[in-house]
Parts: structure tokens; C-alpha cells; sequence
């Protein structure tokens, strides 16, 4: 079997934060692998959500979008995109996904613009439904490539929160989910101090060092008292990524390492 | 019963509708239902200062960015997925042409919902504690979103103000000449949209009879009493596409995102596929028959076997 | 032609409140034959709301109630009873019908209680949609025998607002719609004065004086400056109403004068 | 993909969810789909202290009330279309027995949505000047409904506050072991009563692969996530009806009318319909083959072509 890629470490890793039965908030790509493969192992009850108005569909081809007609055909219910959302509120959503072009130590993201916003340097797309998600979901999990560009001190624009300005923050915010619980990265899987609400180092892929995962941080990061290493996924979930899931390898690079 | 009259207008008639300087909402999710043949109507009309009210609707404020006709943009999202950024809208962005206010999808769809229910405001809870608050595009902050308290108690929740956008351009399966539409697959936010808007104009790939439309009154999207104008115009939403019609057509869509990689490709293609056609039929025939068939759905499973992935 | 009867008169008075293009939310009775009337007639566009979520039905046979599966089959749309009320509140719907058990001089309406609301002489269904329509459709109508227990000086419960305690009320209260425009009764049509806002005398049924109408009413009641006589419908009107939109008599009584 | 546990329980194990002194709302509008052998099997098993929350669910209403069963009523209206007032209900708010909260069908369904919708409270304009807001039940008037001022000017609201029953019990057309719910015909306020309550029971004509309901996705009302127990009950709603499958039985609906004058007369109806048939097939046998089977729609019209007015 081929080397494992750091693309496949991310979606088993991201695979594991989704429990049975839960309601998953999911957007394109990784997450979706994720979602799928959680779906096809551990969790074959994971009701999936997405914000065009799509509810549960059947998992036969991936898609190329959340509106993807490959998601609707076979759902068990089709509605709009207040109705995906309104799950949000109401609190019935347990986990989302989410990707960005910055985050910070408490987990807050940008994906608005790099520079100013009114002269931006680069205008990003939006928020779209990652506030959302991040506001309501009972918990959420951010997907990102560890980079000194995107683990920043201070996002450029928070459009979404995390932890916001760290314990206490989001409670007076009024946000009803509970903010980030992992953040997946394509070299060790991050997590939270449950006091200080930072971010920690708490699993090392294979080959991976706390310093290397530091240097890739622009803000000081520690590993978490139970850092752990990351075994490698076992050959059933690589078979499934591979040749079931996405075989083409669209959103799941190979070998790359 | 007695006849009723018919909303049936031609495309031309109903993009006379959008004047410059109003505000716009189009319907449609990523890539899917756009009303794409109106936006290259309104181009070929030519319109200035133009605001959209927006959510997922980015195939139609790309191109209108791309013709120099907008001026501001409420929303929430504009991404290709499986492609990238919004070239022209982003670039217009970034060189200050195109003045944008940031909202949550739930922030949007809040809006626009909250004129169509009548009310003054929508209570909600995202969009709290972030920079999309705290942060004004063209709006005063305290026009678009306020922080209060219930008035049961202590829970804080924000509220968001109307938007009413003058036009709202739907594009949907099919239709009676009364204007009940109905749509197949996701209604993505044209509910809200439509009950927001001053003016709704729907554009249809089939013109149905009523006892159609009665037949499966649950599939009503749009009762006649929401719809000012009809338009027909199969493949209306081309390039992205409509379910149980077309997929979207992944190679044209393709040539426009390399296109808009820079400004003059953007006018070059501009001026083939919208200026240089002078209706929508001289559009479809510029595609080919052979290409637009070839979009069609397989009617078993309501999208292209083969997906292409951007 | 058999005489024409007080339901009669009141069938086709309802029916020519109703303009061409309008949407009028309806009820049971009356008003369904009203407004099939003026569908029939003058008003083909009128778009009918039922408030169980059904819009613009097919008049094919009578119906039994607003849920009532001959209005659903072959409606244009059905959805539920929130989207139909929110057309209300969204100033959608330019007039409904409601029926009460007490009405007083402003059009308030009591379809709650008859004695004190928490041990009720009689105890009525309360307001369902009436109260709805009466606050938000832009105009109503009021369908009411004439009686001194109905046309009361003061109504024991107000749970639906006319003009209130009189000019400037509802506006006062945030209620969005113009208010009752007319009373259609068994011996009379009445109005309400444009600055007073107290119901008046407008039409006179063949055969009817003022004192009659006075006299069946509990509060002073003046005639319009502008009171006419109610001619008797043509034979058109009365021709559908006996043998197309009622042919049974189910809502509209025959002969009883 | 791997097997998911099924929510399909008995209509006894249902019943058992709402305890004594426990809220409730019920579905169905009129005479149609009120889950009424939920409600029989309730009765057989005796509860008191009940809690309604309701808008048009006359039949449940009415007969937990001639079973003396009924503490408080939250509600906007409750009539017989046909028949007239529901005289047990009636005559239990007459006697003191049962306190009522009244509202207006869009106060009812505005709080029952701020409850779905996760939000402290709704705001709305009806109900304003009227003694339904002047004249409390058994809620403290202020925490029913305030008038506020918009944070955005001067417009004046309602705000209502949400009502959050411990169990909604709906009755629908067909779900499948997962819990994902179909109805045919209005949906009355079904979407709104289970997402503001706490456990959802629903009871169905037909218990149908999920195969079936993924042909259809347009016509489901609750996805399985909404769901909690699914009780498979065919003629579940007698005598009230069920689009696309039976009509509602009026001579039985007249039956009870007539016996529900006196409340002697109701005592043996409730024994014979309700405690004297062990289960919900004891009473289909009871009603008979030929009475179930007259009150099946006309599959072209989707109802009985010669209607009873009561």
C-alpha cells in the first residue's frame, strides 16, 4: 500500500470528531470525505447537513458542491437554505467543519479579506454559512494546512469565532455552540487548553516534531500535556478513502510525502 | 372560470425592470439555478450602479462586476466551488470599485426574510462577537445589525434589519402565464427572496398549463400572487444548470474562470457570449445543440453520471 | 324565480366587496360562496387563502371547512398554516370575511367568551384566524345577523380589533391593516363613518326601514348621508348561487322572507 | 452503508412518553389528520393534569377534555367546521375545570416557532389592542407577550415568547423506520410543533423503506433528526381523515357530536371507542371493513366526491 499522505491523515483524523448520531453541518471537500468515511465506519448513523437546503443525502458519488445535484437526488429531504441554517439555531446541529484562510491561538478565523477592509489586498469569498456554524454548532472543527501565513497572532478580520478574545468571550457574545473543539492540520492534530481556550499541540503525525509544527505557527503554541502521536490509519480506512470514497483522489491527495 | 391574464413578458421587457441605480436579488446556489440568461440580458441593456442583495447567487455578480455595473453588494458568500474566488468581483473589491457589506449566509437570509414576514427586524443569534458586526462596509453598523435584549429575560440576541431589494430575478423549472413556479431540487433562498423583493421576476425553462401547476401544488415554489413577470427561457440558467433539466456545464464555466483571470480575456468574452449575442436563442445556438443536450440530466438519477470536479 | 332570501342578499353583498385581482383570505360559510361568486363574476383573478395553507383552490365542489381535501385537491399551491397567516402580516392579502358572536359600534368583534373569561357563561371557539386578518389584511368585511345580542354597545371580550376605541387606535396599537370596511347583514348593509369610525346604515334590503335596522341594534346606529336601497340581485347572480356555487342550500338559506 | 437502529415503537411504548401533568401539541388542522388513536390509547391509559399547546387540534382537545384529562389549554381556536362549538372542552372551561390561555392562530404559531427556532422570543403583529393580550389565562401577561419597540425606529411590535411542549404527536401519510416523515396536503403546523417540542411521536398510515422517501425528498415534512418514535397506525387520524387516503368519517364525527350534549352520553361513547376496545385494531375491527373502506378517497379526486356538511 502506498506511503499514507498528509491529505489522509487530515480526513481520518477529521473522520474520528464525528460521533454517531450526530448532526453534521458539511461543506465540500475534506470534510465531505470525512463525513463520508465516518459514515461508512464508526458512525453509520451521522445525519449530514448541508447549507444549500439538503438533508442526509445518499452517499454514491462525491460531489462537486454543497448544491451538487448528486446530493439532492436521493436525500431524504430537500428544502432551502433558511431551513439548513435554522437547524443552527434551533441546536441541532452537533458538529461543522470548516476551512480558512487564517486562524488565531483561540481558534478565530478569517476568510474575508488580507488587508484592509475596504482596499483589500486579496478579497476572500465570505463568510457564508462558517459563522454560522461556529456560532451555533454544538462544536466545531477547523481543517487547515499549518502555514506562519494562516496560524496567525492576530486574523486580519474575524469572520468567524472561535474562542474570540479566550474564556468567557463567546458566552457574552451570546454564541450558543460551544466554539472550536480540534483543529486538523496536515502535521499534528490541535486542540484547546479547556481553560485557557488556546490552542495545543495534542497529536503528532508520524515524523512529525513539536518543534517543526511550532515553526509552522506564527504564535507560540505548546503541546498539551497528553501529547500523543498519531498512529497510522489502518489499512481498512485507507482502502475505503482510496477506492470507495473519493478514487479519483479529488479532495484527497496521495503520496504526497 | 373566466380567462385570466397572462404575466408572460418577453426577456427584454422584463429587464427593462432593473433600472440603474436599483437594487437587486437573483436566486440560485453555487452552480445551480442562476438566472444567468437575465444577467446577460441586463448586460447586453447595459446597467449602472446596480446593489445586490445577495447570497449564494456568484455566478451573477461575477459577471456583473465583470460588465462594470455594480456599485454595492450586500452578502454573505461568492465562491466557485471547485474553482476559486470570484475573479472580476474580487478584483472589483480590491480596487475599491465595488463598496461590500459582510453578512453570515443566516445574516442575509435573516434580512431578507424579515421584509418578507413584515417585520421591522429578525432576532437571531450568529454573526456576534466578530468583525462582521464591528466592521461597516457601506452601511452604518447600527442600520444593519443591533445587540438586544429579550424581552422575557436576559438572553441576549442580535438583531438584523430588513432588506428590500426593488427586483428580485428568479430562475425556476416551470410555470404557468399566471405565475405560479414551481422548482425541483434545493429552493435555495428564493422564498425569502421574492417575499423581500418589490418586484419578482421569474424566468423558466418550461411554460406550463395551470392544471399542471395543480396537479403537484406541493412543489409550489411561488404562488401567482408573489410574481409580477414571467419569462420563458429554457436553459435560461446556462452555464450552471437546473434540477432534472441540466447539470452545469463545467467547460464553459471553465473557459469564463480562465478568462477572468484579467480584465481584457474578460471583455473578450464578455462581448462573445453576452454583447455579441443578441438574444438568449442566439446564445443557445452558439453553444450548439450537440453541447446543450449533452448537459441534460440522466433521468434516473437527476445529474450527470460523470461529475466534473472544476 | 323563488323570492330572494336574507342569505341571498348577504352572499351577493359579501361577493361585491371582493375586487378583481385581489387575495382574500376566506373562510367556511359565507364567504366561500362569496368569493366563488366573485370569481365567478366580476373578480376571475381573485386569489383565495385558506387559512390551513391552502392557495387558490380549484372551485370544483363546495367545501366543508378550510382543511377540507376538495380545497387542497387541485390548489396551486399547499403548504401550512404559518406561510398562509404570514401573507397577512407580510401585507400580501387585501381582504377577509369573519363572522362573530358580538360586534360594537367600531367593528371589535368577541368570538371568545359570552360572560367572564375564566368561568365563561359560554364559552366560543376564540379567534383562530380572525383576529389575524382583522389586524394585518388591508381591509375585512364582517358577516353578522342583525340581533341586540350580536350589535352590542360593548363586547365582552375584544378578540378581534375593529377601530378600537375609535380614530387612531390601531394605528396606535402597530396593527398594520386599514380595519372593517363593511357589516354585511340580513337587513342591511352597513359602514363605518370615515372620521367617527362608528358603524352607520348604507344600504337598505327591499322591504327594510332604518327603525328596523335600529331597532335590532344595541347601540345608536344613523344612517350613511349617502343610504341607499339594496336593489335585488339579478337573475345571473342568483342563478349561479342556486345552481352552481350552492346547489344543496348548505350555506346560503332559501326563502326564508 | 451500515444498518441504523429503528425508532418504530408500539402505540402503547408511545403513549407512555407523556406522563401525567406533562405539555403536549397535537397535529392536524380541522378534520383532518389528528392523531386520534394516539389520543384513544391515552386515554385508555389514563393520564391527568395535561397541558395543551395547540391551534386547531379541536379532536385531541375535545376528547382529553371529556376524559377529564385537561388542566390548561394554550390555543387559538377550537371548532367543530360543520358541527359547532366542541361542547365537552366547552363546558369544562365553562365549569372552571380546564384554564385556558387564548391566542390568535399566528400568536399560537409564532410562539411555537421562536421555541423551533431556538430564540427567545418572536416578534409579530397581530393580537395588538385586544383583550387576548389585555386578559390573562393562567400566564402572567408579560411573559405571553410584550410590545416593543423596533431597535431599528419606532415601529411597534408584539414580541411572544416561546412555548416549548414536552411532546408533539403528530399523525402523517407514511415514515420510514428512521423516522423521516411524509404528508401529502397541508402541512397545518407540524414543522413548527416538532421542532419546539422535546420528544416527537408520529404516528403513520404506512411504515415505508427509506428508498421510498429518498424518490420524494420534496415531500418530507420532518427529517429523521426531528424524530424520536415513529408508530406505525393505519387509520391512525379516524374519524378525522388523511390526504390521499380516507376521508373523515362524518357519521361517526356526528356520532360523537350528539353524544357529547350531555355528559353521561360521553361517558359511554368514550367506554365503547375508547376503554372498551383493548387496541387501536380492536377499534378498526369494531368500525368494520365496509365503513373503513367507504371513507377511502376517490384516488383521482383525493377525496369522497359527495361531501357531508356536518
Amino acid at each position: 500500500m502506498a506511503e499514507v499522505s498528509r491529505d489522509e491523515y487530515m480526513a481520518v483524523a477529521a473522520s474520528r470528531e464525528i460521533r454517531d448520531s450526530d448532526t453534521a453541518f458539511i461543506g465540500t471537500g475534506l470534510p465531505m470525505v470525512a463525513a463520508y468515511l465516518a459514515k461508512a465506519t464508526h458512525a453509520p448513523r451521522v445525519n449530514l447537513v448541508f447549507e444549500s437546503g439538503i438533508i442526509d443525502p445518499r452517499p454514491v458519488d462525491l460531489a462537486t458542491g454543497v448544491g451538487d445535484y448528486r446530493l439532492a437526488h436521493g436525500s431524504t429531504k430537500i428544502a432551502g437554505t433558511f431551513y439548513a441554517l435554522s437547524l443552527l439555531q434551533q441546536g441541532k446541529v452537533d458538529i461543522g467543519f470548516l476551512g480558512t484562510a487564517e486562524i488565531d491561538a483561540y481558534g478565530n478565523l478569517n476568510s474575508t479579506v488580507i488587508g484592509p477592509y475596504h482596499r483589500p489586498k486579496v478579497r476572500l469569498p465570505g463568510s457564508g454559512g462558517a459563522n454560522d456554524i461556529a456560532s451555533m454548532a454544538k462544536r466545531f472543527v477547523v481543517i487547515a494546512r499549518l502555514d506562519r501565513k494562516r496560524f496567525v497572532e492576530k486574523v486580519q478580520y474575524l469572520t468567524t469565532p472561535g474562542f474570540l478574545t479566550g474564556p468567557g468571550a463567546r458566552e457574552a457574545a451570546g454564541l450558543p455552540g460551544a466554539g472550536p473543539v480540534r483543529v486538523i492540520s496536515d502535521r499534528a492534530i490541535l486542540g484547546f487548553g479547556p481553560d485557557s481556550k488556546r490552542m495545543r499541540i495534542e497529536r503528532l503525525y508520524p515524523g512529525e516534531t513539536l518543534a517543526a509544527v511550532q515553526e509552522h505557527c506564527a504564535f507560540p503554541i505548546e503541546a498539551s500535556p497528553s501529547l500523543e502521536a498519531e498512529p497510522e490509519p489502518d489499512a481498512h480506512l485507507l482502502r475505503l478513502l482510496r477506492e470507495v470514497i473519493d478514487p479519483k483522489g479529488v479532495y484527497v491527495g496521495r503520496g504526497e510525502r | 372560470m373566466a380567462a385570466t391574464p397572462s404575466k408572460l413578458v418577453s426577456l427584454v421587457e422584463a429587464a427593462q425592470a432593473v433600472a440603474s441605480g436599483a437594487s437587486l436579488t437573483a436566486g440560485g446556489f453555487a452552480h445551480s439555478h442562476q438566472p444567468l440568461a437575465f444577467t446577460r440580458e441586463l448586460i447586453r441593456q447595459g446597467r449602472s450602479r446596480l446593489t445586490l442583495m445577495s447570497v449564494a447567487e456568484c455566478w451573477v455578480a461575477e459577471f456583473l462586476a465583470a460588465a462594470g455595473m455594480l456599485e454595492k453588494v450586500y452578502f454573505s458568500n461568492f465562491m466557485f466551488e471547485g474553482y476559486g474566488r470570484c475573479q472580476r468581483f474580487s478584483k472589483a473589491v480590491e480596487a475599491g470599485a465595488v463598496a461590500v457589506e459582510d453578512h453570515s449566509h443566516f445574516g442575509m437570509v435573516s434580512r431578507l426574510m424579515a421584509a418578507g414576514l413584515g417585520l421591522p427586524f429578525m432576532p437571531m443569534k450568529a454573526m456576534a462577537g466578530t468583525d462582521i458586526l464591528a466592521i461597516s462596509g457601506f452601511e452604518p453598523p447600527d442600520r444593519k445589525a443591533r445587540r438586544m435584549q429579550s424581552p422575557f429575560g436576559h438572553e441576549v440576541v442580535t438583531a438584523v434589519s430588513p432588506l428590500r431589494p426593488d427586483v428580485a430575478v428568479i430562475h425556476a423549472a416551470r410555470a404557468d402565464r399566471l405565475g405560479n413556479v414551481q422548482l425541483f431540487g434545493t429552493t435555495s433562498v428564493i422564498e425569502e427572496q421574492a417575499r423581500a423583493a418589490g418586484t419578482v421576476i421569474v424566468t423558466v425553462e418550461e411554460i406550463v398549463d395551470t392544471d399542471i401547476i395543480r396537479r403537484q401544488p406541493e412543489m409550489t415554489l411561488l404562488p401567482a400572487l408573489m410574481v409580477d413577470m414571467v419569462v420563458h427561457l429554457p436553459y435560461g440558467a446556462h452555464p450552471t444548470g437546473v434540477y432534472g433539466y441540466y447539470d452545469h456545464d463545467s467547460a464553459h464555466l471553465a473557459d469564463y474562470y480562465a478568462a477572468s483571470r484579467t480584465e481584457p480575456d474578460t471583455a473578450v468574452w464578455l462581448d462573445r457570449w453576452a454583447h455579441g449575442l443578441p438574444d438568449h436563442f442566439d446564445y443557445l445556438d452558439a453553444l450548439g445543440m450537440t453541447r446543450l443536450l449533452q448537459l441534460r440530466v440522466d433521468p434516473a438519477l437527476g445529474y450527470l453520471r460523470e461529475a466534473s470536479h472544476g
